[in-house]
């Protein structure tokens, strides 16, 4: 059967859905041998911010039902490292190079996409949605005025693809994400993590230094499938699905539910090796259900 | 690193609440003392993430971990018989650095669920011809897995129910000729911590191998980290566990 | 050791901290014999409506990684029936009988609170957050000035305890809280169920009739934890605590975060004696630590 | 109502995918045909919620189930030894009203993971001196659970492999006396709707065994309904799994 895997995000294609999260990859270069090249269409890299972050004190991880609460602070070794010592081994490689944009402020957000604008990234991730830092983030993704104005104002940047990572913490998802779309994004990611808290009560301390931190992994699953389901149905740019996915499944139900690509997070610390099963899973899916390309899945959908 | 779909040989308890597990390794890994490897049960644990163990030995496309009972996975684990399956994400880490030993007398030490990379690290360097002096600490008598422990070990407990009565830290301190060694030591963080004042004291190389939770065990999710006194933080999994004791800001952890 | 239990809202005191969630307890009558009277503080009853709902059509419930969700659409058997048949069991129980008002305009709140108000009933939980059904409710539960003015309303209408159920899904759930409050609220009690979606990929079809529902079980546990942090730093009002709650150390951790009081909800399903355990668990917990009172928790929680 | 800490005393496979389960009951419970309980497996099995089975035997202070593997919790209890503990929530549901059957013939009528229900219904009514005629349908001869049948059951596979060669409503089309008889079955949900159609078509007396997602089991949260002829919903947990047949809305499953 002929398969078509490719997915068109503005005026360029990924190779194939299946991508890996920002801030479970790294760069990339950590999980070399762990996965099929090709199989893997797209690396949205560890936030990158104007300057070097330490990032959170630790713990900076715990272990919920189901999920994991993270606090690590956008660590990342800023965009002139990234570029220095990163960006190579990436761009080496048969994927799509997304770098996810962190800032605390709109100029500090325009000058990290000005910096990359000039090398062979392939496009952004704009993360308008990170639970884990004081300023800038989180706020800027909560208020649809601010996430349009954001993305003209970067829009306005660069041509390439522009994606615009929201945050499930709002009452209207969709509302975001139309202000998204108006302000000339491509596509739109979603979702980022859930605002939690873990107190462990023998000692009766917070489990993470940073009190608060972002919950991801099987546990939210529930909830980006009917963000992604929601969304997909207010705007017409593609919407880029996650949250949970750790099988073939999973990523299907995502691209059944109106994602056009996938996002693979917390299932790669369980089964480093998850985003060659998913490609795998996602041709048979399309063999089996006779399905030609990506576009196919929305229309398989069915009520219960 | 890879992910490897092993058989478990033997699991077996050494000790109350510690067990022994024995499984198989591809040929063409060989870790290192000090290495760990990520564990992920094929079975279900009612956990989510792997978990990070030390290997206790490696040799014959085999290696053993010792592990303590502390919550699901390892209580999970000490339910599986030989012939399950389990799925290693290994050789994760930096292991030991045997090669700055040189001609000095190098000292274990280890506490609690230290002991299992302790003791590789004490057949690897008795291997290479060295006389390592092992220092183990336990509570009390009845928590020692004898069977796992060299002869010439220096086991202490804390009630003096066996060997050297008191800390291992304590037992260090009678060691005759400090000047001459160096330090390597596995356990928990207030043991590393007076290990390393003490190394300060007498100005010894003290290397200690640490915990942390960990998300991906391979360096790319920065959640393992400790603090540095350089400034900013290590990642526990990618450049340690072993870390050089004089480099931790151990006020902050 | 001398240890007081007692909750008080409003003018009144819950006996123990210890309640039963609405919609996961029925009437307390299916429950007979599978806990100790007496540990059970309070029964939370299925939301009441004015008129009898039946609900959503089956399938109402899947399960998810480490949760469920539910689309029940608030069956039940309405003020009348309620009065009728289920309320002398409550009433004939050492518990306060705490109902759950659903309606579909502030009218239907004000009747149900109305009717109810001259029974023995203890007090009220009103559910601005239940996103099942098409109308009311949630849409209410996500507007400060539609949360004080309804809240106002029925204050006006009733002496007994006021408590305001809380939905997670807004961007700001302290600002919630403070518009409950502001309308004369006696508690707020949060978390409902997070909006969720499930579809079965070998059908390609919804696994719930309704397509979405609501999440709730171990999974929402850090969300709920977080939620009851935030809210009970913004209001001086006791804040009742739910979400995931399994056991008696889940429990303390609500308490520890701030809560006054918990519920239990999805655990009942799993452990249907759960409240006893929790109720020996928190008395345990308190001779432990020597707390006299559930106030002297918050004061227990440190720094990581 | 009781939540009972059982413990397994038999775990094994009666045909491929099929296992049979015997544990403790409190002496205090006696269920009935029909009735089902609640599990919880003390181990962790990766799901979350207890499951629902029906028992397929009761007696001397234990009951029995035969389950089919599905999914994680079934595949998990298949693993348990004899001696592993599981929490039982029961006695659940209404049962068989087996006295509306009078003088008539009962005809039994089970599919799949119905069998289990209907074995205990064909032992009770066998003990009252009646006489069952039994009907059991599997796919092909290789999934028949011999071990379990009754010598006299009415064996139907649908590739005609063994017994009857059709489904078992094709089977009980072809007895002669409909007229004196009452159905109870159990199975999948095509075969109950093909059933009650024939009932109809028949004017018989049918009474279905219904599954349904469970949240409680016992009636506290609506969540198990199925809809019915007369309008709204009934829980199956409570006032079924059994019901009348011709009470269902077969429309709308
Ligand atoms: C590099 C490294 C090597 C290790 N080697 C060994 C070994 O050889 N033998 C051995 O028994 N254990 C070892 N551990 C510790 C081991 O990872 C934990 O005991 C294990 O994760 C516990 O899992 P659990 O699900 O049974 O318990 P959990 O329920 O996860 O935890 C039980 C308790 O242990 C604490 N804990 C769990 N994991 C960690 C961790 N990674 N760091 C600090 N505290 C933790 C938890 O906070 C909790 O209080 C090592 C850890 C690291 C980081
Ligand atoms: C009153 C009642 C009595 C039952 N008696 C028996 C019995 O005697 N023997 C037996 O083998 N099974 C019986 N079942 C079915 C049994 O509950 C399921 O097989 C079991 O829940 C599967 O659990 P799992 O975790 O292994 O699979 P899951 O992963 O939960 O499910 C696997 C597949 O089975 C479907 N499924 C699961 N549970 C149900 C359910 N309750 N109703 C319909 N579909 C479901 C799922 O949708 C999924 O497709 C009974 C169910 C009910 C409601
Ligand atoms: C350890 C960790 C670090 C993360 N760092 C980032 C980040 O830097 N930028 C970002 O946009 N999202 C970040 N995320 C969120 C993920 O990209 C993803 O949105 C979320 O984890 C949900 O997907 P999952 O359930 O598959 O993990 C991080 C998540 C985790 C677990
Ligand atoms: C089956 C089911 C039915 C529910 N019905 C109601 C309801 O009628 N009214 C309400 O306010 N909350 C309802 N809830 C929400 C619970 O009361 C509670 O807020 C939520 O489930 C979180 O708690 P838990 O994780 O302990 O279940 C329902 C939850 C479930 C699972
Ligand atoms: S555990 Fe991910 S960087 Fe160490
Ligand atoms: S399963 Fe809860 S009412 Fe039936």
């Amino acid at each position: 059967m002929d398969i078509d895997l490719k997915v068109k995000i503005g005026n360029r294609y990924l190779p194939n859905p299946v991508g890996t999260a920002s801030g479970t990859f790294g760069y990339g270069d950590e999980y070399e041998g762990l996965y099929t090249p090709g199989k893997l269409g797209a690396v949205y890299t560890k936030a990158v911010s104007l300057l070097p972050r330490d990032g959170n004190p630790p713990p900076r991880l715990v272990e919920t039902a189901s999920g994991i609460l993270n606090a690590i602070g956008l660590a990342n070794v800023g965009v002139e490292a990234f570029i220095e010592k990163k960006l190579d081994y990436l761009l080496s490689q048969p994927v799509a190079t997304v770098v996810n944009v962190a800032g605390s402020s709109p100029e500090e957000y325009l000058r990290v996409v000005r910096r990359l604008n000039e090398t062979a990234v392939w496009g952004f991730e704009i993360n308008l949605s990170c639970p884990n830092v004081k300023q800038g983030c989180l706020a800027f993704g909560t208020d649809p005025r601010n996430v349009k104005e954001l993305t003209a104002l970067l829009r306005n940047e660069t041509d390439k693809p522009l994606i615009i990572k929201l945050t499930p913490n709002v009452t209207d998802i969709g509302a975001i994400a139309e202000a998204a779309e108006e302000g000339g994004a491509d596509a739109v990611s979603l979702i980022n993590t859930l605002l939690g808290m873990a107190i462990d009560v023998k000692t009766a301390r917070f489990k993470l230094t940073n009190r608060t931190g972002g919950l991801s992994g099987p546990a939210v699953k529930p909830v980006g499938v009917a963000a992604v389901y929601n969304v997909s149905r207010r705007v017409r740019i593609p919407v880029i699905g996650m949250g949970g996915i750790s099988n073939a499944d999973d990523a299907v139900e995502y691209l059944l539910a109106g994602a056009k690509a996938i996002q693979i997070g917390t299932g790669n610390f369980v089964t480093p090796g998850l985003c060659d099963i998913v490609y795998d899973g996602i041709v048979a899916y399309m063999e089996e259900k006779q399905l030609h390309s990506i576009d196919d899945f929305a229309s398989l959908l069915r009520d219960a | 690193m890879i992910d490897f779909l092993s058989e478990i040989l033997l699991n077996e308890p050494v000790a109350p609440d510690f067990y022994r597990m024995r499984f198989t390794l591809p040929e063409t890994v060989a870790p290192l003392p000090g290495q760990f490897f990520s564990v992920k049960d094929e079975q279900p644990t009612g956990t989510l993430l792997r978990r990070p163990f030390a290997f206790s030995d490696v040799g014959d496309g085999t290696a053993e971990m010792i592990y303590q009972l502390r919550g699901e996975t390892t209580r999970s684990l000490a339910r599986r018989q030989p012939g399950d399956r389990i799925s290693v994400l290994l050789p994760c880490g930096n292991g030991f650095p045997t090669a700055v030993i040189g001609d000095r007398t190098p000292v274990l030490v280890a506490g609690g669920v230290g002991l299992g990379p302790i003791l590789f690290l004490y057949t690897a360097l008795k291997a290479e011809g060295k006389k390592p002096l092992l220092i183990a600490g336990f509570r009390t008598a009845g928590l020692i897995p004898h069977s796992v422990l060299p002869a010439d070990t220096v086991v202490c407990t804390d009630d003096g129910s066996f060997g050297f009565p008191g800390n291992t830290v304590t037992a260090l301190r009678q060691q005759a000729a400090h000047r001459g060694t160096v330090l390597f030591s596995c356990g928990p963080t207030p043991m590393m911590k007076a290990l390393s004042l003490f190394a300060e004291e007498f100005s010894l190389d003290s290397y200690v191998s640490l915990e942390a939770m960990m998300g991906c065990s391979l360096g790319a999710c920065m959640g393992c980290v400790v603090p540095v006194r350089s400034g900013g933080y290590r990642r526990v999994c990618k450049e340690g566990p072993v870390f050089d004791a004089g480099e931790i800001l151990w006020t902050s952890i």
